[in-house]
């Protein structure tokens, strides 16, 4: 028996139509929480005067800085029972997998701690648990915690993740996600909890070129799968595709959509690929998902330097290392340690609240590399300076460097 | 009870294998092949021959536990016990047949959640905050994605768009949605009203001053306090100083309008990725159903439907067409705004003769 | 009988070669000419130096305040005979056509007065007389004038301009290079002769977008031919080519090469061209010259801005006007009038030592054809803005106006 | 002798038809298609039927009056009397019959003037002033061109190059010789030496101030008179500075060095036009013949010639093949400064996984 429903015509009209009605499930959570009996009418208000009516604070659980966001209502006198509607923001594991069982405990909890409001996924990743007051914060922690589901990331620090679902049902996949998500998140669970870096600081896992994490704008660090050697083709099923969809249909689609031009449907209906020239796009492969499938010398691409828009513009990451493969213990070491790096290079010079993206933009990314000690290569660019603005005194040294590095390849 | 407080178990991101479909797992990094048996279902073949099918569902993303055990229900009931969500908050269930997944999609479209957002289809809206909970809006997030849903259903269980369609929407113009083939999101157009009194007790003044992309914000005592002052010649409407500092209220229930973006593409096949750009603007922030940005919305995929070839993402069907043509076929008005003047606008100018008449 | 010739062993290694040698030509002028010995004396230690010897100062004729490049020896005492060493610049006509007797003029004229040294043609047209003394300037120029030749330009001002081939022997030429070209530049000529621009100004004139005059780079106002209608098509010469040249030929070198793929060649060897797409880049017919003409709609597009790199990088001209004709008197007027437009508002708005480029990139494009009262349209752009950044607040407003013209278009 | 000035008559820019070759004047406008019978010939049709053949010769531009005079007796004695200037100060003869274009071709090649720079040859390359003349350059013009022009001879009188490949030369940053196919241009390598004693009295000292793009210059007294002061961590070695203040010298027998740079195009045959990129640096400047320069372009259009399609310009084959390999194919460094890091260098920068292997 809870306290009387606040009329809500704004909002009523957005329990009909297809799609499935978020309001009514707000009011189902209303028949037993005074919390949501007034969080609609103050959604409702902010409906009619088109305005939001939250504010900041504090709330937090022992033992970690963040992964609560505080919202307090500023028209609480109205609706005092969702004076406090805190969220908790909670890590899945990689690629969102869920037993029943699970799903229904965490209802169970949420049922008791908090407003019954579960949000899956927050795009960052997280399980939001939205509208708790600043009491039961601390014991809905716990819950979760116990079941051996951590905090997620809020404020200037390490972010919660997301990686595709990749090796566990993509084809496409080129590197194993889950290992690769909980080896780099968790060696910064520190930073993740205590959040003391200049801005935020995002980690996105897509395990080929077709970024299904939109993780190059998206974040911070972009780990991208793909391959060094050839495609591999299974010509009798070219062969079947052609029958099936017409030449015409392939040419169209496959072969004049090759943004390289390195594709060729020879008379025969088989295909012959110009590996030298593919950029690894994944167009063709996903297209032709039974009969062409990425290389067998696998590994990934980092990026970085993904974020949205404010203060200086959207930025896209950029490579900062167009290869390393990622199958050994000491490969995934190698991946977090260069996460490290680049964390540690940005957190000291980075300016307050200045992504790692506007930093790069700001020193440029010659400097980033050298700092980072990475080696530069051509293929981080789309082309090279236009402009003669640059001081060259120590061409030959640097002219040097590239040589040796080419001769130890060689 | 003992006092001594509880302290984290600091354990990170789980293992996923353990809620993994046993199918998945005993499969992981072992795919072969993919089709799609019909909007909503995928189906995916291991090396080892194993098969799982894949039932793809919309969901509001803001759920009650009621709504999620029922989604539990029909996973135990219909389909294996297992589910995972999509980028898109989207749920999909595994399965080991084609005919549980064809039952699966009978029961979830008995209880009201549609199947599709595969292939070629509008999925699911990202979906941020908005006067739900955060503290910065300027609209809603769960009620514009509701109410255009409502509108894109069709588009959502068919696959009949040139290549999959992916929207995004944000109540700020910090863009929490991110990039999207078409983006709907809070344009401010007019400079925060300063409420001066509350300046000094809540706002650190040089980091606010600090955020301001166009340098318009200076310090300034105001009858006799410090506060704020903004020069409204330069100021762009960001609203990058409200967060840091509330009383610089950016967000008005007329001035605070919906601009439209197109073009914006994640992925790397064919082309790179690449942002979306603006189109319309000025459009009023009208809840419950926010209809007039549903009509532009609905037009554009129209005309994208209409005229963009196999596999032509939004973006590159207009690369292709010229924007030019996607004025004029949208009917949408080109105005000043569309001209860039941020820092590296040169690189957005036509600075050739490559023109179509 | 002149002074005796420096040894000038660096210089005398540029005689050899098969490519014609301007050494050579120095000494044959030296024969006679003592500027020109100690011209070759400082020009050879320069060589041996490295390092260059002239500064500026002031000389010029009656009447214009510049087209006069002022040299001055810095090492004069070694070199007295060539302490002093001007350049006039003068106009030649569009598209430097001579006959002989013009150019044998100029040798009497230039022996006499000068040092017998002329450049064929400075790279922004001018005829350079090269290696003048402060008193001769005057008679050297009053010498050309009387020819019906005219100073050029130098300094803060309106510069020679420059024009293609064009109409004169080019099939491709879209609209009269000799009248647009002294229509415009002989409207400015006060701008030209008096320097009181804030930088330099400059026009050039290509009569098709195959641009021979790197308008888009090398001028300020670049106009450039092009048309509106569908590109002129042979039918019976597009079959001669492909007979010729075979259909793989076609394809890979025509069809392919279309940046819009608005060509078909159909499988009777005829060629059909998606006019609408076509973005008139002029390949297909530079390729196929016989078969392939642009339309019968021709006339101009005309963009601003492009200058070299200093200070804030190179910069290419823009689009600002899409399409207008150039046919009838009133559109030559039209012509000018918008260039007297630009000029005057750049004079008013650009900074000091500010080209008309990097202003608009200062201000903004939309504001520089705002205060021109330009039209506006989307094919000025690659693409719409990718930001936010911008205050719309009179939006209904701009979309009337475009909703106004589009109507008033249809 | 009267003692009034002669005041200037402001004719400006004269009438070309008066010049004119007069077939070339009769068909003004009406020019109907032209091939190419041989390199250094080009064959205009006219609509009227009428036939004009051009043969284009190179000159070293800078010419004495006496090579002049020879060119003028070669178009009276075996031209028609009439010339024009290409905007590479290529000198072309008009004569009305392909025989007497034959012939005029063996008298020009008897007389040392190279027939060619038509079609897909390197043409003569644009060029500037240098220590001839210029009051500010790093270097010569009319001898690093002379010098490359002698290298390139062959390529000059051949039509055997992909497409039309253009070559310009800067003897400072100012770069008036202009974006090219292949741009051979001095780069400074240090700050300017400032030479104190004579800034004040030379130099308006807040104009030179302004020009320095990276705002590395301050007024600064130094011993006691008011000079300037450049930041030289800031400095970026342009030598925007000298030209309004010589005392800033930037000019260095050793540092000053010479930069190549690629894919510079103008026209909008297929691409729209862009900008050359920087490939090489740190090349000694080194007269009469600069060898090492010249060793760098020939390497660069050996590969070009090799590996480049029909009708592939410069910038056009290396897009297609990519930077990495074309470092690869010509062995050239890449190195830290190819990295762009002025304003708007992120639009430089790979933002996607497009790559190579
Ligand atoms: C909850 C969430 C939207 C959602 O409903 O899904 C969200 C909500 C907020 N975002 Fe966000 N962001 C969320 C994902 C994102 C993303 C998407 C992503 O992570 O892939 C972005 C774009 C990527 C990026 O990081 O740039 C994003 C870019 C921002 C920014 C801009 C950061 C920047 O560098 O420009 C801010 C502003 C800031 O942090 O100062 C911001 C700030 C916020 C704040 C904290 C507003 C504020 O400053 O007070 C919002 C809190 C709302 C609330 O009351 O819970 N949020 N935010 C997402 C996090 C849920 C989760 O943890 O899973
Ligand atoms: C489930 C999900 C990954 C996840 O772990 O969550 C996923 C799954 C698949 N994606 Fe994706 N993509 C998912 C989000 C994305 C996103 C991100 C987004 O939606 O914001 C992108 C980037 C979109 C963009 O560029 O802005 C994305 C770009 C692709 C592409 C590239 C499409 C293109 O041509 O640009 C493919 C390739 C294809 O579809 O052939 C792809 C292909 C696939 C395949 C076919 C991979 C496979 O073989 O299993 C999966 C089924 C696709 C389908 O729906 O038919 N996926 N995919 C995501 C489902 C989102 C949803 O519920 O709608
Ligand atoms: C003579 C000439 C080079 C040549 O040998 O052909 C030349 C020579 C000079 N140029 Fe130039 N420029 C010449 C064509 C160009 C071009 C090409 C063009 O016009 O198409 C450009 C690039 C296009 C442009 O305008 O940007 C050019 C861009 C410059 C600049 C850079 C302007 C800028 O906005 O960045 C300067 C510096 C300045 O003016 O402050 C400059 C300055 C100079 C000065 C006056 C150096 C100085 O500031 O004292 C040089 C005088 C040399 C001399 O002693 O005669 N010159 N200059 C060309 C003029 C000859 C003629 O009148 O026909
Ligand atoms: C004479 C001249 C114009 C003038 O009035 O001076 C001229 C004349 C012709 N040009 Fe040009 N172009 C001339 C400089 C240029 C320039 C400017 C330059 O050299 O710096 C360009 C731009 C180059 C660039 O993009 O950087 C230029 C880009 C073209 C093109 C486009 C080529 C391309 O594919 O990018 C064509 C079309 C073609 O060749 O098929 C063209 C075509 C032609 C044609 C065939 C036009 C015609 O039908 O008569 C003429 C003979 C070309 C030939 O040499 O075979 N002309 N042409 C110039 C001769 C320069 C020289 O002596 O070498
Ligand atoms: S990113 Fe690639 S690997 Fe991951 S789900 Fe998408 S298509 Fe599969
Ligand atoms: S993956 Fe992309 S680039 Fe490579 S061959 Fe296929 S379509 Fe071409
Ligand atoms: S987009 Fe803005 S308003 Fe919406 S959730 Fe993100 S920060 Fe809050
Ligand atoms: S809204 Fe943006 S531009 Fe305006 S004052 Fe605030 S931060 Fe500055
Ligand atoms: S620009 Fe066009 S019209 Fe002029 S000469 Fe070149 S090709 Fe001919
Ligand atoms: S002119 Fe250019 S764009 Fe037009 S059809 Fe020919 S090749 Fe294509
Ligand atoms: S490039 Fe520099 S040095 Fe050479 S002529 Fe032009 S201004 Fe003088
Ligand atoms: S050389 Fe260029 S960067 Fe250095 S001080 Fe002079 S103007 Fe400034």
């Amino acid at each position: 028996m809870t306290k009387k429903a606040h009329p809500t015509p704004m909002l009523d009209q957005l329990e009909s139509g297809p799609w499935p009605s978020f309001v009514t499930g707000l009011k189902r959570l209303a028949e037993t929480k005074d919390m949501m009996v007034d969080l609609l009418g103050q959604l409702e208000h902010s409906y009619t005067t088109r305005m939001g009516y939250w504010k900041g604070g504090t709330a937090s659980v022992i033992g970690y800085g963040g992964g609560v966001i505080p919202r307090f209502s500023e028209i609480a006198s109205r609706f005092p029972a969702s004076a406090e509607f805190h969220t908790l923001r909670i890590m899945p594991a990689p690629g969102m997998h869920y037993d029943t069982g699970t799903l229904r405990r965490f209802c169970d909890i949420w049922e008791q701690y908090g407003s019954g409001l579960i949000a899956l996924h927050g795009q960052s990743g997280d399980v939001m648990l939205q509208g708790c007051t600043t009491d039961n914060v601390q014991p809905a922690f716990d819950a979760f915690n116990e079941m051996g589901f951590d905090m997620g990331g809020a404020g200037p620090s390490v972010r919660t993740s997301m990686s595709c679902v990749g090796h566990a049902r993509c084809e496409h996949s080129c590197y194993d996600e889950g290992r690769a998500h909980r080896a780099v998140l968790n060696n910064f669970t520190d930073d993740l909890h205590r959040p003391a870096l200049p801005y935020k600081f995002k980690f996105k896992f897509s395990v080929c070129a077709n970024d299904c994490m939109n993780s190059i704008q998206r974040s911070d660090m972009a780990v991208i799968g793909t391959w060094r050697d050839a495609i591999q083709v299974n010509q009798t099923e070219v062969g079947n595709y052609v029958k099936a969809h017409g030449r015409d249909y392939v040419i169209d689609n496959v072969v004049s959509r090759c943004p390289t031009h390195c594709l060729k449907l020879n008379r025969d209906d088989t295909l012959s690929i110009d590996n030298r020239n593919c950029v690894r796009c994944m167009h063709c492969i996903n297209v032709m998902t039974k009969a062409l499938s990425p290389g067998k010398d696998r590994g990934v691409t980092v990026l970085v330097g993904g974020k949205r828009t404010l203060k200086i513009g959207d930025l896209l990451g950029t490579v900062v290392i167009p290869f390393m493969k990622l199958d050994s213990d000491a490969d995934y070491e190698r991946l977090v340690a260069l996460a490290r790096n680049i964390i540690d290079f940005w957190a000291e010079n980075g300016l307050e609240h200045e992504r790692c993206g506007e930093m790069i933009d700001r020193i440029g990314l010659g400097n980033f590399l050298e700092g980072l000690g990475l080696d530069i290569d051509p293929a981080m660019l789309n082309h090279p300076r236009t402009n003669p603005f640059v001081r060259t005194d120590d061409w030959d040294e640097e002219a040097q460097r590239w040589r040796q590095r080419a001769a130890g390849a060689g | 009870m003992s006092n001594t407080p509880r302290m984290p178990i600091e354990s990170g991101v789980p293992d996923h294998f353990q809620y993994m479909h046993p199918t998945l797992r005993r499969n992981y990094g072992r795919w072969a092949w993919h089709d799609r048996p019909r909007p909503g279902i995928l189906h995916h073949v291991a090396e080892s021959g194993d098969e799982v099918w894949t039932v793809r569902a919309g969901t509001q993303r803001q759920m009650d536990v009621h709504t999620i055990r029922k989604l539990c229900d029909i996973a135990d009931e219909f389909g294996e016990g297992y589910v995972r969500f999509t980028i898109r908050s989207n749920i999909e269930f595994m399965v080991s047949s084609p005919d549980k997944a064809e039952r699966l999609v009978g029961k979830l479209e008995a209880e009201g959640f549609p199947v599709g957002g595969t292939g070629n289809s509008v999925s699911m809206i990202s979906h941020t905050q908005g006067w739900l909970h955060c503290d910065i809006p300027g609209t809603d997030a769960s009620g514009v994605v509701k109410a255009l849903m409502d509108e894109l259903h069709d588009d959502y269980i068919r696959e009949d768009m040139p290549n999959r369609v992916r929207l995004t929407t944000s109540c700020c113009q910090i863009n929490c949605g991110g990039q999207g083939d078409i983006a709907i999101n809070i344009q401010h157009t007019k400079p925060p009203k300063i409420n001066h009194d509350l300046v000094a007790n809540v706002c650190e003044r040089p980091s606010v001053v600090a955020r301001c992309p166009v340098a318009a914000i200076r310090p300034a005592m105001v009858n006799g306090r410090p506060s704020l002052e903004v020069d409204e010649k330069k100021c762009i409407c960001c609203g990058a100083c409200f967060p840091p500092c509330p009383p610089m209220q950016i967000n008005d229930p007329e001035h605070s309008k919906i601009a439209i973006w197109v073009g914006g593409k994640n992925s790397n096949a064919r082309s790179k990725p690449s942002f979306h750009k603006l189109v319309a603007a000025g459009i009023p922030n009208n809840p419950p159903r926010w209809p007039e940005a549903a009509a532009v919305v609905k037009n554009i995929l129209k005309v994208y439907k209409q005229d963009a070839r196999d596999w032509e993402r939004m973006g590159e069907w207009v690369e292709r067409i010229g924007w030019p043509r996607f004025f004029e076929l949208t009917g949408l008005p080109f105005t000043k705004f569309h001209i860039d003047n941020w820092r590296g606008a040169r690189h957005s100018l036509n600075a050739s003769t490559h023109i179509r008449f």
